[in-house]
């Protein structure tokens, strides 16, 4: 397996997770697409580190991770504030501002 | 100065050596002794005008009277001018005086200065004198007007005007003074300005004139473009050096002027409607004075219209196809004043007609002026002192026997009937004859054109004063007292009654001399002799007259005869000119207007509001896209990442 | 940090504490500091004493940054190990954060505005409408976690525009972001509107954080490093694959170009600002806008400006889009906020002018605009939250008709930075407008300027159109009424005014400090 | 360099004025007016004792120079001074703005804004006014050019009368697109320095100075020009000025049309002709041909139009085609004419529009169909009225004439055809002006004019002043055509055209000496 492989496989990771958001009206869901989407990019940042011969990418990956930790903190506070208020976690719901 | 030696020679005996003078160069010298004080001609006026118009009602007392003795003091200072003028030799007459530089841009210059010579000096006398007259009969004929002082402020301006029209020594000046005596006839015209037809009148003579204007600003701008210079001595200077091409556009550009002040073919449309102005104003402005100043422009360019022979012919037949014209339409109007300017405008022609001739004529335009500035006053005057005593009553069907009750003002007005027919010994005899016969000299339709006028002149005239004086009384109720017009009016009367008898008699052949260094002179050569051309005249013109006679002599009915030769209908319609006017310049003239406001408000202002809706539009549609869905939002930034992968490979490529 | 852990792994034996060069990152560290100790507040003092610590803490902190980075001027150098850049860009860009910073806290520290305290929901978990919201607002509880979250956020802004790796770009975005996705969704009135703003805020940001980490994993893949340097001159080697980099160049521009609000990445900023508590918007459109186009044109400046040639083009098509799609949206707009968002839009269009020159005039161009703008925008805000009515706010263009006649001052006041916004003379928008478009015609970009001055002579359309409704309209019957604020509220419109007037009418001094300040170190 | 900064303080006196006016109470209205009327007169009495210091022959471009460095970054400097023609629209506008104050007095009484609100603005505008004229720095004439659009936005849209709020935002955008696009040339000219002289600058005589490519030029020359032409207006660029002069007050629609469009004519002079030569020569006959299209079109309008003020605004286009033939016809009668018709067209327009300000404040309507025979019940307003509009016809004696002729013989030498279709205006014009006349203030009086007043007081004394000017100019126009003449000789000098020689030489030289000694035979002897 070379360096491509992991590319292509993040490449379709990080594609599935585009189009998870796109296409899915759960907030939950949607917000777990944008995790995929993160660690696609883990997935790259690791295998160009080991191409690469340096750290850096590893090291990247636990940052991202890190991030993807808080946000997921931040994002689910403000999903559930709103399926409180809305009884409903559909992301196509809450529509008042437009236009 | 030699009083009787300058009398002597006014009458025509002095002996002026004619031949020893170049018309051409015609060099004025600078004004000293009393010319130096010609600057008086002009201020004179000039401050009557100011302080009757300027004080208002602190001048209703006094203003009048003051007015008249401003135009009577510019008489006075013409006549010192005129013997001073008369004490030198023929070639030192013309003097300039230089005032101010006016304006100096680059190589153009225009001085405001005064040139006499003695082309100006016989109208500066014709304008004042006869000016005056008419300024002392208005003291009686507007005696009740409430608006009487700004009457006489708007004559005095108008004096004004006139005076620099012939006294300035460039074009540019000259131009100011032109369009002077059109605000003059402008206010007058439109003088009783709460009559509708009135100030429809005012208003369509300025802007006819202006058509002219346009002659006249054209001609001046193209003389700057040869010559280099707008002053006449400039100009004369030069114009031996320019193309025939240059100095035909220049002539044309001047008689189109020329039609538009003096009321010819084919700007002869406003002359009748000016007729809604006060008399005193129609006998002196538009018949005396201001419409012949488009006489004195062709005379005064004659170095112009010399080297020019189109311009010069064109000027020829616009003077006959006129004089025709008006002549016409004065043989059947009802209105005295309309017969009087119909009349107006055919002698005008006359004299046009003589200055399309070149030297043969230029003498006789300006003789037949000066006579025809008396006896039409004086006719003017005359319909004036009918009108005053008839209620403002018009219609000449509505006179008849009027001899009786105005006896004095039927003598002036005779006087003024035969001169214009020119019968001898009476003014027009000498002036108008001779304008048949220098006609017959050049060009043989020009002089059948005049002698057919005179015989149509006579018809009309005789026709007015049959119908006026003679016959039967065919007042109306309310007009059962005509009386005899009070002193003041009459004096004038008298005045220019006596020199419709004699003016011709004295100046002929005198004027031809004095105005030789100006206009230069040449004797015209006819076919047949002088006495059989003036027989032939004489013939045309007692023959009209009787026609006439015989006609009027039982009176007519009180409303026109509605069954009568299409000519008939056509010249009580002056000859369709305002119907041609109105369906050539007028209608298509509003058409034009109103559909470029349509073209503005619609195209113009269009396609920027159009594009401001437009946007607006965009704004609207666009804004749909804002879904407010989360998820449409995140394709949009995909299709922008999209976006730009593809830019960028596009590059790449 | 990056380059300190490679190294240290590659030779294990001789570990060194590399010098950080802490004095560099005091700024940093002391807000950083202050915003734990912000949460701390919030966790241990008293509720009655809490909103005079923190803001005796917020401003304490703000000021001691501002002096600090201000102390800094004249640097070029790199600290923290490489990884974050001390430079004329990068302290220009955190003092004006500060100010900005500074001036929105004054916004949120409002509290007379509004009858019932500030800006911010008593309490924010509460469902709006319910028993307990009315309870709450009734006892008149009042929040003051705003706080650290604004800190955080600022903190996050600071190193974005210093970052000089990647990695340390990313983790300043997200230091910045999520506080400002919680503080979207904070507002006091009008709950569904903000919960809402702040769920597209937060899911949109997060998608686009997620193209902005991925274009860095490309990247990586093609130089190497994250470093920039380092990827400025892998480009010139060409040392990589193409297509990684390609990638990693879009991927990455889709992350910044959410940030700054492009066309068509724009679309959560209209709803966001119309959403938010107003004093939070007024930060958003400041400083988060600073913060972003720091980071974008340092990124496009020093990593990419080799390939300058390849996405000018493309930033071409975006910044047209971004001038088109902000102005023309913005003529038919009925909200006050929301008009202002794509007011905001447009003018990010006008400053990717500068980005797009590339030069040093270009950015000093852009960093002068980002001062103006930012200045204008908080003042604009500050004045959209005194004009209420029984409601809140009245936000709708409508309802200001007549101001002018109730308020000359405080409608006055608006039309001088509305007046700004437009680009009219002897106001700093103008200076800005004239220095970015200057800087764009010198690179060559005279068509795109031409587009530019057509769009911002349709968008005087709108800002005349504010001005004919508070001027030059009849005052409705019942229309809003303008609060007296406070002194903080206040004191930040006028400031908001006098900058405006004086960056207009005397900026050499501000020229001065952006031309100074407009090297990239790398 | 002057011991004292003249024209900085004539600029500030008003803006000081301004700011003096908008700290008074609301209340006070009296005393604002009599203050802003205060504010007004001090710069044109300074103006007055600058213009007597002014040395019309003096080789300096510019006098009462002064220049203070202002935003070095962009080779920006505050700078100012005046040659001939920046004096005499200077002269015009501190002569007008107190005349408009006088009789603008009331004009504000109603409005939706304040009355020192009102005064306030004008002094504004004034300050802007005099300073546009006054700059010789590029960029800061384009300041001031724009800063310009706010008072008068302000002016209209919060003053004006129906239709006010659509009239200010199209003035607004219209003016902007055109400022704007100027803006780019701006940015086009000061890159052009920079490139030739390494470093960029906006001061005026060095921009003359440069050496641009023709191509450069035409671009830019355009970016200025399409500004100068919306602002002045020529055709096509010209639909806002009538919505706009309609919808002001009669005040705003002087300084609009009397003061604020010359700055486009004045740019179109001093600022496109000598900074682009070449591409001036290249676009000269494409813009006589819009300029004789608008003197024509201009004045069919406003034969056809219903309402007073629209019909002035139309005649102003048509005249300010007259300025543009002017301009670009490139002779020294042409331009000096169109200076000087710029100030004669801020006269007659000026006192035409005050004159129906009076009568609206009367009779409440400016459509034609409203009034009817006036002069009987006002003469004296009706009098006025009719002078105004002879000025504005160019009746000869009047200053307007002059400048008329001056254009058009000017034009005539190098544009003939355009000239003779141009002089065919004059005859629109008299249409106009005594269409307009004659359905206004002659017949017989209509009962909704019987109670009119005639003419007051303080009416009287803002209105006389222009119309004694314009008689005064008309026949000694010298102290004037001194002043400009200079300046047009070096703008000229600067677009590198001359005046073709006349084709006939005089006769002889003794003949040629003879001419001269009549030009000055008085003098002379």
């Amino acid at each position: 397996m070379t360096t491509e492989h992991y590319v292509v496989l993040s490449a379709i990771l990080f594609s599935i997770g585009v189009f998870g958001v796109l296409i899915r009206r759960n907030a939950i869901v949607v917000f777990m697409s944008v995790e995929l989407m993160l660690n696609a990019a883990n997935l790259a940042f690791v295998a160009f580190a080991r191409q690469h011969g340096n750290l850096t990418g590893q090291t990247i990956a636990f940052f991202v991770m890190v991030v993807a930790a808080a946000e997921v903190v931040v994002g689910l506070a403000i999903l559930v504030t709103i399926y409180r208020t809305r009884r409903s976690a559909s992301v196509d719901e809450p529509n008042l501002l437009k236009y | 100065m030699n009083l009787t030696n300058s009398l002597t020679s006014f009458l025509g005996s002095a002996t002026i050596e004619a031949s020893n003078v170049d018309p051409t160069v015609n060099l004025p010298v600078a004004a000293s002794g009393v010319f130096s004080f010609m600057w008086l001609l002009l201020a004179l006026p000039v401050l009557g005008s100011a302080l009757l118009l300027l004080l208002g009602k602190r001048a209703d007392k006094w203003g009048p009277i003051f007015a008249v003795l401003m135009v009577c003091g510019a008489f006075v200072v013409g006549l010192f001018l005129y013997f001073a003028m008369l004490a030198e030799s023929a070639n030192d007459r013309p003097v300039n005086l230089h005032m101010w530089d006016w304006i100096l841009v680059g190589n153009f210059e225009a001085p405001i200065g005064m040139q006499l010579d003695q082309l100006s000096m016989v109208f500066v006398l014709l304008i004042t004198g006869v000016g005056g007259l008419i300024h002392i009969y208005s003291l009686g004929y507007m005696k009740d007007d409430p608006d009487k002082r700004k009457f006489f402020g708007y004559l005095n301006l108008f004096i004004a005007a006139m005076l620099l029209l012939v006294t300035a020594d460039s074009y540019l000046l000259l131009y100011v003074g032109w369009e002077g005596v059109g605000l003059a006839s402008y206010l007058l015209v439109g003088f009783w300005q709460y009559k509708p037809a009135a100030a429809v009148a005012a208003k369509k003579a300025f802007v006819m004139n202006r058509v002219g204007d346009v002659g006249l600003s054209i001609a001046i701008m193209l003389m700057f473009v040869t010559f280099g210079s707008v002053t006449f001595t400039g100009v004369f200077d030069a114009a031996p050096g320019a193309s025939e091409s240059t100095m035909t556009w220049i002539g044309f550009a001047l008689l189109l002027a020329a039609c538009g002040k003096s009321a010819q073919l084919p700007l002869q449309a406003w002359l009748l409607d000016a007729m809604e102005g006060p008399t005193p104003v129609s006998a002196l402005i538009h018949a005396a004075t201001m419409v012949t100043a488009g006489v004195y422009l062709i005379v005064r360019s004659g170095p112009i219209f010399d080297a020019a022979p189109a311009a010069r012919d064109a000027v020829m037949v616009v003077g006959a196809a006129t004089l025709i014209f008006g002549a016409i339409i004065g043989a059947a109007k009802d209105g005295i004043k309309d017969v009087l300017a119909g009349s107006t405008m055919s002698q005008v022609g006359y004299m046009i007609l003589a200055a399309g001739l070149g030297p043969v004529g230029y003498v006789f335009a300006i003789f037949h002026l000066l006579t025809h500035g008396m006896f039409k006053a004086n006719l003017f005057l005359g319909a004036g002192s009918i009108m005053h005593s008839m209620h403002d009553q018009l219609n000449m069907r509505r006179f008849g026997a009027l001899r009786k009750v105005m006896f004095f003002t039927f003598l002036t007005f005779s006087s003024g009937w035969l001169a214009i027919m020119g019968v001898p010994p009476f003014s027009a005899f000498y002036s108008k004859d001779k304008i048949i016969e220098a006609s017959f000299s050049v060009n043989f339709w020009g002089g059948l054109a005049a002698l057919v006028g005179a015989g149509i002149t006579s018809f009309y005239m005789t026709r007015l004063w049959t119908m006026t004086f003679t016959g039967k009384a065919r007042w109306t109720e309310d007009n059962q007292h005509p009386h005899e017009s009070p002193k003041v009016m009459l004096f004038p009367m008298a005045v220019l009654g006596l020199a419709s008898l004699a003016a011709g008699f004295l100046l002929a052949g005198a004027i031809e001399t004095w105005l030789a260094p100006v206009t230069g002179f040449e004797e015209g050569h006819l076919p047949i002799s002088s006495l059989a051309m003036e027989s032939i005249s004489l013939t045309f013109v007692l023959v009209g007259g009787a026609i006439a006679y015989l006609q009027y002599r039982r009176g007519v009915p009180i409303t026109p005869p509605q069954h009568v030769s299409a000519l008939t209908v056509a010249a009580r319609d002056e000859l369709y000119g305002d119907a041609f006017n109105e369906a050539v310049f007028m209608r298509p003239g509003q058409w034009l207007t109103r559909s470029l406001v349509f073209v503005d408000s619609k195209a113009i202002d269009g396609i920027v509001n159009g594009t401001s809706a437009a946007v607006g539009g965009l704004s609207g549609r666009l804004r749909r896209i804002q879904t407010g869905f989360a998820r449409s939002y995140a394709l949009s930034m995909l299709a922008g990442a999209v976006l730009l992968i593809v830019a960028l490979i596009l590059v790449r490529m | 940090m990056t380059e300190l852990l490679t190294q240290g792994l590659g030779e294990v034996t001789r570990w060194e504490l590399p010098d950080l060069q802490y004095r560099y990152l005091l700024p940093l560290f002391v807000l950083f500091g202050m915003a734990v100790v912000s949460v701390l507040v919030e966790a241990f003092v008293p509720r009655a004493a809490r909103r005079t610590v923190q803001l005796f803490l917020v401003f304490g902190t703000l000021i001691a940054a501002f002096i600090l980075v201000a102390g800094l001027s004249g640097i070029r150098s790199l600290a923290g190990g490489g990884s974050i850049a001390v430079d004329g860009p990068a302290l220009f860009l955190q003092g004006t954060i500060l100010v900005l910073a500074i001036m929105a806290a004054l916004l949120i520290a409002e509290r007379d505005a509004d009858p019932a305290g500030d800006a911010f929901a008593a309490r924010a978990n509460a469902l709006p409408g319910s028993e307990d919201e009315r309870e709450f607002t009734r006892r008149g509880w009042l929040t003051t976690e705003v706080w650290p979250l604004f800190l955080f956020s600022v903190t996050g802004m600071l190193i974005f525009v210093s970052g000089t790796d990647l990695l340390i770009l990313f983790v300043g975005l997200e230091v910045m972001s999520l506080p400002l996705y919680l503080m979207a969704g904070i507002a006091r009135r009008r709950r569904l509107l903000s919960q809402e703003a702040a769920m597209k805020y937060f899911l949109l940001g997060a998608f686009s954080s997620g193209f902005f980490i991925y274009g860095a994993a490309m990247l990586y893949g093609f130089a190497g490093t994250v470093d920039l340097g380092g990827i400025s001159d892998a480009i010139t080697n060409q040392a990589g694959p193409n297509g990684l980099l390609l990638a990693g160049v879009v991927l990455l521009s889709v992350g910044l170009l959410f940030k700054v609000a492009a066309v068509p990445f724009h679309q959560w900023a209209p709803d966001v600002y119309q959403g938010s508590p107003t004093p939070i918007t007024s930060f958003m459109a400041s400083c988060v806008k600073v913060a972003a186009f720091g980071a974008l044109l340092r990124i496009m400046y020093v990593a990419l400006g080799g390939l300058r040639w390849d996405w000018v083009p493309a930033f071409w098509i975006i910044a047209i889009l971004t001038m088109l799609v902000g102005t023309v949206l913005a003529l038919t707009q009925t909200d006050i906020k929301r008009m202002l968002a794509y007011s905001s839009i447009a003018h990010a269009g006008f400053l990717l002018i500068a980005v797009i020159a590339t030069s040093e005039a270009g950015l000093a161009a852009a960093m002068f605009y980002l001062l103006a703008y930012g200045v204008s925008t908080i003042g604009a805000f500050g004045v959209v939250t005194l004009v209420r009515d029984s409601t809140g706010e009245a936000t709708h263009l409508s309802s200001w008709a007549g101001l002018g006649k109730r308020s000359p001052w405080v409608a006055g006041t608006f039309a001088v930075f509305l007046l700004s916004f437009a680009g009219i003379p002897l106001t700093g928008g103008f200076i800005g407008k004239f220095a970015v478009f200057e800087a764009g015609y010198a690179s060559g970009a005279g068509w795109l300027i031409v587009v530019a001055v057509i769009l911002s002579a349709t968008a005087a359309f709108f800002y005349g159109r504010v001005i004919v409704i508070m001027f030059f309209t009849d005052p409705q019957e019942d229309g809003p009424t303008v609060v007296v604020p406070s002194a903080f509220t206040a004191i930040a419109i006028a400031s908001g005014l006098a900058m405006t007037v004086v960056l207009g009418v005397f900026p050499q001094p501000f020229l001065d400090l952006a031309e100074k300040a407009s090297i990239f170190v790398r | 360099m002057q011991s004292f900064s003249w024209l900085t303080s004539i600029i500030l006196v008003p803006l000081v004025g301004a700011v003096v006016l908008m700290l008074l109470p609301a209340a006070k209205t009296e005393l604002a007016k009599r203050l802003a009327l205060f504010f007004s007169a001090v710069p044109l009495l300074m103006v007055i004792a600058m213009a007597l210091q002014f040395d019309a022959d003096s080789t300096a471009e510019f006098q009462f120079v002064e220049s203070y460095s202002w935003i070095p970054t962009f080779g920006i400097s505050y700078q100012v001074g005046v040659d001939g023609i920046s004096l005499i629209l200077i002269a015009l506008s501190v002569i007008l703005v107190p005349l408009v104050i006088l009789a603008a007095w009331n004009d504000a009484d109603d409005a939706i804004g304040s009355v020192k609100g009102y005064f306030a603005l004008f002094l504004v505008l004034e300050t802007f006014m005099i300073g546009v004229f006054a700059a010789t720095d590029v960029f800061l004439f384009y300041v001031f050019f724009e800063a310009m659009l706010i008072p008068v936005y302000f002016l209209i849209g919060r003053y004006g009368g129906p239709g006010r709020q659509y009239a200010a935002v199209k003035f607004l955008i219209y003016s902007l697109v055109g400022g704007l696009l100027m803006l780019v040339a701006l940015i086009g000219l000061y890159v052009a320095s920079a490139n030739e002289l390494g470093e960029g600058t906006f001061d005026f005589t060095t921009l003359t100075n440069l050496n641009m490519d023709p191509g450069t030029q035409k671009l830019l020359f355009l970016g200025f020009f399409i500004a100068f032409a919306i602002k002045a207006p020529l055709f096509p660029f010209h639909t806002w000025l009538p919505d706009a002069a309609s919808a002001s007050t009669p005040g705003t629609a002087v300084l609009l049309v009397g003061v604020l469009d010359k700055v486009g004519t004045f740019g179109m002079l001093k600022l496109c002709l000598p900074i682009f030569p070449a591409a001036s020569a290249f676009y000269a006959p494409v813009i006589i041909a819009l300029s004789v299209i608008g003197i024509v079109y201009g004045a069919l309008l406003a034969v056809g139009q219903t309402d007073l003020k629209r019909l002035i605004a139309y005649t102003s286009i048509s005249h300010f085609g007259f300025i543009g033939l002017g301009i670009f016809a490139m002779t020294t009668q042409a331009q000096s004419g169109s200076t000087l018709y710029m100030l004669t067209h801020g006269f007659s327009t000026g006192a035409l529009f005050l004159i129906v300000g009076f009568l609206m404040t009367r009779r409440g309507s400016s459509l034609v169909k409203d009034y009817g025979g006036v002069y009987r019940v006002a003469p004296v307003l009706a009098g006025l009225f009719l002078i105004a509009g002879l000025s504005s016809l160019a009746l000869p004696g009047m200053a307007s004439f002059i400048s008329e002729f001056l254009v058009l013989v000017g034009s005539f030498e190098k544009y003939t055809v355009a000239a003779v279709i141009a002089t065919t205006g004059i005859v629109f014009a008299a249409l106009y002006i005594l269409l307009m006349y004659q359905r206004t203030m002659t017949g017989p009086v209509i009962d909704s004019c019987k109670k009119l007043p005639d003419i007051r007081g303080r009416e009287a004394v803002a209105v006389i002043p222009m119309l004694v000017l314009l008689v005064a100019i008309g026949f000694y126009p010298k102290p004037v055509l001194d002043v400009i003449n200079p300046a047009v000789d070096r703008v000229m000098v600067q677009v590198g055209a001359t005046d073709p020689p006349p084709t006939v030489q005089p006769a002889s030289e003794s003949n040629a000496e003879g001419s001269e000694a009549t030009g000055e035979g008085g003098a002379g002897q």
